[in-house]
């Protein structure tokens, strides 16, 4: 494991994948694997693994472990303890803490930015503040190509269940939904998901989003080639309208009101999202958008990325799941590249205004460098005709895709 | 999953109408008087401000960050 | 609610009513009240608002509800849960997580931001780092018109203990002290007094505070013309020294010395101050001072009113005894105001150096919103005549005095 | 209510008195070469250091703040 | 101990002593021991200190005092609830909470900042992201002198265990552990150290350690001309040769590496440290270590200063063991200072290039006070001999050798 | 206090030589071109590239902070 904490330190800082947060992640995969050091356990773990016969004992006293083949083995304790009811853990951190043992600090890390649910909303609440929702704005039917990229996301969930039922892989069905969200290129919104659905898959489902995410630029344009015609991929889009400091303030609240009567469920993601464009766009609150979009972002990555990292454990990480994580997060991109640019093309076809096909792509969201792609494939067939700003309408537009797919997941699956 | 991603698309298509209906509405009956600059092709992901700072300017800046960062521990 | 929520963000970004708190709260108070969404609740209230029969059947299991009349209904058990002793509420909390509930995230932010008192105290801190008490240190009589704009809010408390005991009011008398330190015109100490000593109705409090506290240049400007004279608003006064930098460092200390030896139940909010006004001047720590104006007093702010937003709630919020706190906070202001004025009319008609009585209203603190409102009625009648930097010596002692009428309350009230 | 108006009163009476001593013993036994700016009348509740910077500096610095925020996500 | 407080804020802003460090906990200490206020104890404490004598009575019924002599004497039950299990912890809890009691500010702090063992390890991740290694790469031999003024540190174990043997002073092993760290120079590694091996001496470690650090520039030059000819102090060394980036951003990764085989229990501190520096030398985190550098050390500061000065109460600082580890704080760093001093002597005698015996003074970490004292020392002997750069390879090489002392004392002690 | 002080001599030996098994590597088979600035002797232990400001950019980046501080609390 430690040897892939490397690996992705070394993509990170050579290939420039997604540093910001896989350094910290690969960081903290090596911090948790240094053996003996035992920084991502709780204090009864730690206190499990490196207590004496007498220690087991008592453990085995208090926790209920009668059930277990060899009830003072060290899995079956830990077994008994991560099971137990509230009052017996409480009993369990007694005696490990009398027997001078401690939280980790990853485990502290863990516990406090991602088992509570908070960091990834506090980065969405940052990434909000760093939107700006002009382009979207001035073009709304651009919401369509977002909404259209999700596909991947549902064509993998669905693919996991398959593999699942046919028995190659072992997905539950709310393990399926957290993998299907690697689809929706947006890491704060995967965290979230996996750490509400599929706690013990949080580490191989967050390193396979960001991973892809880096990877963008490598597996998008053949399929955007692939599906375009010449002709399509050279089509010039009007000028976007100048959108009115009104319209960008009054934007997050729509979304926030249709989330408050649609999707609750979504409502932490979308909500901290809104809450954070509505920050930077109100006007009156630049102190507290500076702020979001730096030292509160840039700490509570640190801290999710070294938390991110801890996941990354031996027994959980290097299993065939992981390689099937991986096999269907790629997937789900293909897919939803390849929908973005086939709804957009129909889009073209049936709507009186011209829609550039490559532009569809970048609903998947992976802001921005999924419309920096649509752009460098529209140069490469037009030298004349830019298409960053036209991109950047349903790139936003997919990550409230991917936020509201993954409401729809928490709301059928969890809960 | 037919309902999953009926659910995504029917909810951004609710968000479309809202948000053409929204535009309109300001349009028509709060318009402001145009402050805000263009949303011009070929740009930036951000408030466009910051476009025109020389590099100059940038790069004082960014010593200025590396000065402060000086101050002790 | 969710309409309150709206009318406060309108009237922050709109009118400019103090933003950076009234944006978030409005946002907390809207995400608040989504329906099933369960953001404000703890995950024992949602798993008993949205678990199934079998479910509610366990809570009834294991909290005392027997004394209720509908041992499984709704409201029983939520009550049952709140007044529990801790180790019930524990085994509440192992029923609630075993069945996939979880805190909600403004229940967190609430838990960790004002249930623990500390937020309200970090951002004391940070406007003790921006305080600069020089104006006061040239002038220290001015301390007698901030002592003297506390009025308001004793008078306040002995305001709702009247309506109280006539039967109009329900209030107790913890809840009289609360609504009163509205008059004293400052947010952080009127969330503090009401996370100590009124819980319930601290939305309803802070959002008068606020709300107040933008109107000032309305609700000053008539009571003060009201009780001064022509002449008196034109009163020139002496040019203010220099203040030498180690009374600036020395003055703090001297405070907490003070609240030391008079008035310990003030020395959490006056000890925080008087730390953020040292790390300020005593030059040496220009670092701390800077973070504790900036990156941490944002935070906090943005944390602390998305969990007072959280407080705004259908169920405690409208009610008559809303309308009792917004009518009694004004009357505080009034009060204060008028206390303050003729206070420094006082003081100029004995005292050698002229005073002009304009700036006796900046004592209610609103700093530096009262300030000005001082200096913009002095320009009216005198436009030659510049009162604001004799305002500030007030203002601050405002916000000195409210915090030490804030201790008086908790010392007399609490514990 | 009486009691408590009194209390503080009574402690920001004592902070005068305390205060004016103070301000006194330092300026007899300890004064210090006067390097503090002056607090006139018509300034700002803050330090006074920035009161002379002109506009485009400022405009500068703003938009270099801007810049920086375009740095990734 | 009031005092106390007022002579280290006036030692840090007058002779500007550590002022970051001593500003906070000199205040921290002012406010833990204002009587009545109660900051710095826990809920049950306080409800312990202030309760009436029925609700001293509930307490002992719920605490194991039956042992005690006077079973309702507050003394008594305050020991008992500190010794006291986890679930009879929480009934306390229960009672002091039921009778309207809170945790103080400044306990609140310490238990967020300190006993869970976060804010030294969050500060050493910002001085990692503050230190360069270049001049060490340059010159890796340096790491000698970092590990030979760690020499003071395990010389003062072995004086605090003699003292404790002949019954001068009464220290526990691990007591005498944490007071040697107090020679590492170095505040993160000392705090942290206490809080894992001596919590109740926690106050006066830091407290010494701070203070010797910025004791520097008067202890360490008279041993260094004592120790040095001036034919030794007119050495001037080889220009340092160019590092390149790839071997900054490969040297924290050696060191983690070599962490994790070696010594895991130097793994919070050193991995924490790496990682910072990997931050900063990476190249593509650069908003991160910004952040590192400045909001979130700045931040920690605050709060790891008032926690520290929580711990300045008077039954546990006015004591003649404080005295005791004053006077072996100041020996320890002499110890060091000399050590480093002589062995720089030795392997300026064995090796090739000359090095100069003054900057084996700046091993004893201290950065970067010890290597200026070094450049000082030097230029007096030689106005144009410029050691500078030269001693910050042994300054920061002291920073490791502390940390993995700090790492052998708390897999020998600790555990 | 003998095997302690052991331990971390031979850590920090066993630091040294990797690190100059690490340069050696890194300077004889992955050698970059010079783009780093050197480490001079009299120099800063800080990033060098915030050296050569000049006190009046210095003054007005300071002003700036300042002026920042002012907005609102
Ligand atoms: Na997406
Ligand atoms: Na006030
Ligand atoms: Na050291």
């Amino acid at each position: 494991m430690i040897i892939i904490g490397f690996i992705l330190l070394f993509l990170a800082i050579r290939n420039g994948f997604e540093p910001l947060l896989l350094v910290p992640i690969g960081f903290g995969g090596i911090l948790a694997n240094i053996p003996g050091a035992g920084l991502a356990y709780s204090a009864v773990e730690n206190a499990i693994y490196s207590g004496d016969a007498a220690l087991l004992r008592e453990f085995a006293s208090v926790l209920p472990v009668a059930l277990s083949a060899e009830p003072d083995s060290v899995k079956g304790l830990i077994g008994a303890y991560k099971s137990a009811a509230l009052p017996l853990q409480i009993a369990a951190e007694t005696l490990a803490e009398q027997a001078g043992f401690r939280d980790g600090m990853l485990y502290t890390f863990y516990k406090v930015a991602i088992a509570s649910g908070i960091a990834p909303l506090v980065i969405f609440m940052g990434v909000g503040a760093m939107t700006d929702f002009g382009p979207l704005l001035a073009n709304p039917k651009t919401l369509f190509l977002g909404a259209a990229a999700q596909f991947g996301i549902f064509a993998t969930v669905l693919g996991a269940v398959l593999l699942s039922s046919i028995g190659l892989m072992d997905f539950s069905l709310s393990d399926a939904a957290a993998i299907g969200i690697i689809g929706g290129a947006d890491g704060p919104t995967a965290i979230y998901v996996a750490s509400l659905l599929a706690p013990e898959l949080l580490g191989a489902i967050a390193v396979a989003a960001y991973s892809y995410m880096a990877l963008v630029p490598l597996i998008q344009p053949p399929i955007m080639r692939a599906l375009t015609t010449d002709a399509e991929r050279k089509i010039v889009m009007v000028q976007l309208r100048r959108v009115s400091q009104r319209e960008r303030i009054v934007f997050p609240l729509i979304l926030l009101i249709l989330v408050a009567l649609l999707l609750p469920a979504a409502a932490p993601l979308l909500g901290m999202f809104c809450f954070g464009n509505l920050l930077k766009e109100c006007g009156v609150t630049e102190r507290l958008s500076f702020t979001a979009q730096n030292a509160l972002i840039n700490i509570t990555t640190i801290f999710l990325g070294l938390s991110v990292g801890s996941q990354l454990v031996a027994d959980t990480f290097l299993d065939v799941e992981t390689l099937g994580i991986l096999a269907l997060g790629i997937v789900a991109f293909a897919i939803g590249t390849a929908s973005g640019v086939l709804i957009a093309k129909m889009m073209n076809r049936l709507g009186s205004t011209p829609i550039n096909p490559l532009i569809g792509s970048a609903g998947v969201s992976a802001v921005p460098m999924a419309a920096r792609v649509s752009n460098r494939v529209g140069l490469e067939a037009d030298p004349h005709n830019f298409l960053l700003m036209h991109a950047m309408g349903p790139n936003v537009a997919g990550v409230i895709g991917s936020a509201v797919a993954a409401g729809v997941m928490i709301s059928l699956v969890g809960g | 999953m037919l309902y999953g991603m009926g659910t995504v698309v029917l909810f951004l298509a609710a968000l479309v109408i809202a948000t053409m209906a929204m535009s309109a509405v300001i349009g028509n009956y709060f318009a402001q008087p145009q402050r805000v600059e263009p949303v011009a092709s070929g740009g930036q992901a951000s408030t466009g401000s910051a476009r025109h700072i020389d590099p100059t300017t940038l790069s004082v800046i960014t010593a200025a960050i590396h000065q402060h960062r000086k101050r002790g521990r």
